[in-house]
């Protein structure tokens, strides 16, 4: 028996609350999910009978931290059908994963004339860390536009590939728009190029296919805190072969194997990638989300969260004087847009005082802001928590701030 | 001309006075709407305030040890704001700018976004007239 | 009215439990630290209440979220007496800290034929990450030794420091060894030659004096999973003035001012060096653990750890066959030793069968057992909540186990 | 010769027949003290077992598809372990010792700590030894 949809938002206390005297409607889902009991359950456990630090020690907290920690790589192993645990690092976030193989990798094969592929839909996460890659190397940094419908140009990026690119980076879901690329294909030509893809799937692995195998992905990225999980953990998976032969990033205890006056060798992987005491809880807290949510049918899931974003869609679009940007043929959970005379930071703070979150502005996305001329957008984004009454709710909030600013003018 | 402590007072009173938060921000709207209107050639990327989530001008003047202030945001709600903070110090010496600390709109009772660290910006606005008076002589 | 120090050992959860049938006698301390009810009840308040991402928001979870992270970085800052809140950098742990000034501090002010100087008593997360940046840069990496007191050799150190030394990384307190360094002498040393130091403080700040302003350290790390907080989050205080002067390390979300197609400007202190989402929590409880702290008299509290070191360095000298390791004039909350005939792996697998919880083998400082021509050491250390009931178990123990031995001879 | 499994069933009796740990330890022990001494010379840096807290030496010699071993450990514990698996594995066809799974060491109810991710070096044990097996062919 999978679990009900229905039962979901009583799983998540914080959701109980009032906001500023309205029942909170939390929309604020693409920057960070809420995190249901269990999650926060498995925390307060590891603290109060498992902690010690990890893999070097012999005595029984010790081991139960090692295993716990390390059954929490597995199940996300298995989430995500890496082939093996020990191609999944854990990082503070999507940041950290991307910026460690813009570092590694980029030591070990990107040079002066080499290209770098990024899209123009990238997060800041997933286009600053390669821009200063090739700035320090002297490659080039390409970027793929969009069009007026949010799509990627795959004419484009067909045209962009060729023997000087070395890795192509892009997300699977636009966080500003929330476009879902076509990534099998993007990936499939990258592959018949002989270049490798790097997935940002920081707003794909909640909702959509997470398969690293079957999309073969080289590298995917992802963060705890926007899958139901604690803030300050993420995922690298990396396929076995490029990580080995990565150099380290970050360097110091655990990710040693020899230290010598004039010689220093590495661990093995994944610890040649996790330097220092790890976030022992975070991982294991991820784990615990990853646990809740395969508890859901996932084609129920997705049909569950398609069904709630067409409903915003529609009664947006209902809106008078509101625009809703980008037009993808696929869409995943993100609702942005902008109200005429009202600006996206005058929307958020007004809907707050009706106890509606939502995100406002750039959502680290600069080029995509000044690609559709504007300063920002107002963004709802959803969860599996979420249901058609948050809806009702937004649009009677952005309504009622219509009202306010029409008695003004 | 009223002090900076003379005109904060009076603003509070006025705020203390309005009911519910829609009412405030009606209130503050309209104080933004009442905001002469800034040159668009002064909109220059230095007259840009750093650190707010909205655009906030402000192009200063020095006159004798005052400071004359003409401001301007793409925000309503900041707009109102910024028009506070000219009413409040436009034409004020320098020096009591400097001294200035803007606890009030901490009691305004209105938005915690604006005292916030990083979301408002008005500490990222009074930063950046602070740096202006501070070079602002008598002479 | 401060907290006695007797009443600390009930508000720590983990440490009411049975281990393999007897009463939990946690001895780990220098490898990581238990937590207080309060630490995690404030990671628990923080998920069920304020979860939010934060810096950006405009909703009220936003701000709370972003008030109680930045409220923890003033405590943090507070604690250590740094000048301004934003020389407080959250990294992952001490490791993380290290390495992002040899990165950063590294890019920008080594270069070939400069000179690091670190010391033998390092961990290997103050060690290696130096001796990678020499290899990188074509710098010479100098290490000062160590006597068999266990003490650095400081006239060998005076000889080092050049013109073209360009840091000092030196730890306050040894963590194989627990030899409490001469850290104000060091930096003065240094500082008249002109040049910074990094002060590696995880194992001083929740035992010693951490005021960077009194040591006039230029960078100060430590972790917070040490000092009774959450894991997975850890500091870099830097002066302000070399923290303005270094290049961004990683980069991505919240460290950027600007983007366009070709130019990317960066934002100020301490966000210019947090790119991505931060652990949100994880300050937060690290500073519920410090106002955890505080509330002891500072004194007292090192009286008290004081003396029950020297307690567990009487009984366990008393043991016939047993070593000590190091004499130095003084030492902070460690006891490293050997039993004759018992190899230290032996000892912690057989002590935890009676519930005691040391550490055994190198303790990340390979470098040390080298100049002592060992493998390794068991290792007791103390934490505030520990009690000469600890170490009356503790010196049981190791006596049982010798007995254990005996008999097979 | 007895099979890898005959064996093994053998080691879980005579350690399900011990009564507390400290006595399964004193018997682990007496195993490893029945080891047969290890030349000094075979203790290589090739020879050491990576991944393990203590140094634990493996030599390893192929006689039609058989392998040979010989070991030792600088902990008793580890070399009463070590000497298990000598008992088990020595002498035997190296296709069977490919195949071993030794899930046998989580029954003898003894190490938690030695079936555990890395404090032990069982797995890294096994894997050294299956290299080793994987490499010695009948011919
Ligand atoms: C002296 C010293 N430095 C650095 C570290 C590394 O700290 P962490 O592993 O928390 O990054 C430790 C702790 O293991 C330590 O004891
Ligand atoms: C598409 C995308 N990539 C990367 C990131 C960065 O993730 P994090 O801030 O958790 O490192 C985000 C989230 O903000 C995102 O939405």
């Amino acid at each position: 028996m999978t679990k009900s949809i229905s039962s979901a938002r009583a799983d998540f206390p914080i959701l109980n609350q009032l906001v500023n005297d309205h029942p909170l409607v939390y929309l604020d889902n693409a920057a960070t999910a809420q995190k249901p009991r269990s999650v926060i359950d498995s925390l307060v456990h590891y603290y109060e009978f498992d902690n010690a630090n990890i893999h070097r020690g012999n005595h029984t907290l010790a081991i139960r931290a090692t295993e716990a920690h390390e059954a929490a790589r597995s199940t996300i192993a298995g989430f995500i059908n890496a082939q093996y645990a020990h191609e999944i690092v854990f990082t503070r976030g999507t940041t950290e994963s991307i910026n460690l193989v813009a570092y590694s990798f980029g030591e070990a094969f990107v040079k002066a004339g080499d290209e770098i592929i990024v899209t123009e839909l990238e997060h800041h996460s997933n286009y600053v860390p390669w821009f200063l890659l090739c700035k320090r190397k002297g490659a080039t940094f390409r970027v793929v536009p969009f069009d007026q419908d949010g799509e990627l140009d795959l004419e484009v990026f067909k045209s962009m590939l060729s023997e000087k690119t070395r890795l192509v980076a892009v997300n699977h879901v636009s966080n500003s728009l929330g476009t879902v690329n076509p990534i099998s294909e993007i990936i499939q030509l990258a592959h018949q190029a002989g270049v490798p893809v790097l997935v940002d799937a920081a707003q794909s692995v909640q909702h959509l296919d997470h398969d690293v195998q079957a999309l073969d992905a080289d590298f995917y990225a992802f963060s705890g805190h926007k899958i139901y999980g604690p803030t300050g953990v993420g995922v690298l998976y990396g396929k076995e072969k490029w990580l080995e032969e990565m150099p380290p990033f970050l360097s110091g205890g655990e990710m040693i194997e020899n230290v010598t006056c004039d010689k220093v060798t590495f661990n093995t992987l994944p610890f040649k990638f996790e330097a220092g005491t790890p976030d022992v809880s975070g991982p294991i807290g991820l784990a615990a989300a990853i646990d809740y949510l395969i508890q859901f049918d996932p084609a129920e899931l997705k049909d569950y969260e398609t069904d709630l974003l067409n409903y915003g869609l529609e009664l947006l679009s209902d809106i008078p004087d509101l625009t809703i940007y980008g037009n993808p043929k696929h869409r995943s959970s993100i609702l942005p847009f902008n109200v005429a005379g009202i600006q996206h930071y005058d929307m958020g703070v007004l809907l707050d005082n009706y106890g509606i979150a939502v995100r406002t502005g750039q959502h680290c996305t600069q080029p995509v802001m000044d690609a559709l001329g504007i300063t920002g957008t107002v963004r709802a984004s959803l969860a599996l928590y979420n249901t058609r009454e948050d809806i009702d709710a937004l649009v009677n909030g952005i309504k009622r701030v219509q009202r306010l600013f029409r008695r003004k003018s | 001309m009223k002090t900076i402590p003379e005109i904060e007072a009076q603003f509070i009173d006025d705020f203390n006075q309005l009911e519910n938060w829609e009412e405030k921000y009606d209130y503050l709207i309209e104080l933004g709407d009442s905001l002469p209107e800034m040159p668009a050639e002064l909109k220059t990327a230095d007259n840009l305030v750093k650190g707010c989530q909205s655009s906030v001008w402000f192009a200063t003047r020095c006159e004798d040890g005052r400071l004359f202030i003409e401001a301007d945001s793409d925000s309503l709600i900041i707009k109102g704001i910024v028009a506070i903070l000219v009413q409040l110090l436009s034409g004020q010496p320098s020096s009591d700018i400097a001294h200035a600390d803007l606890t009030m709109f901490e009691t305004l009772g209105l938005w915690r976004h604006l005292s916030s660290q990083r979301s408002n910006g008005v500490t990222a606005m009074m930063a950046h007239l602070k740096q202006s008076a501070a070079t602002c002589q008598i002479n």
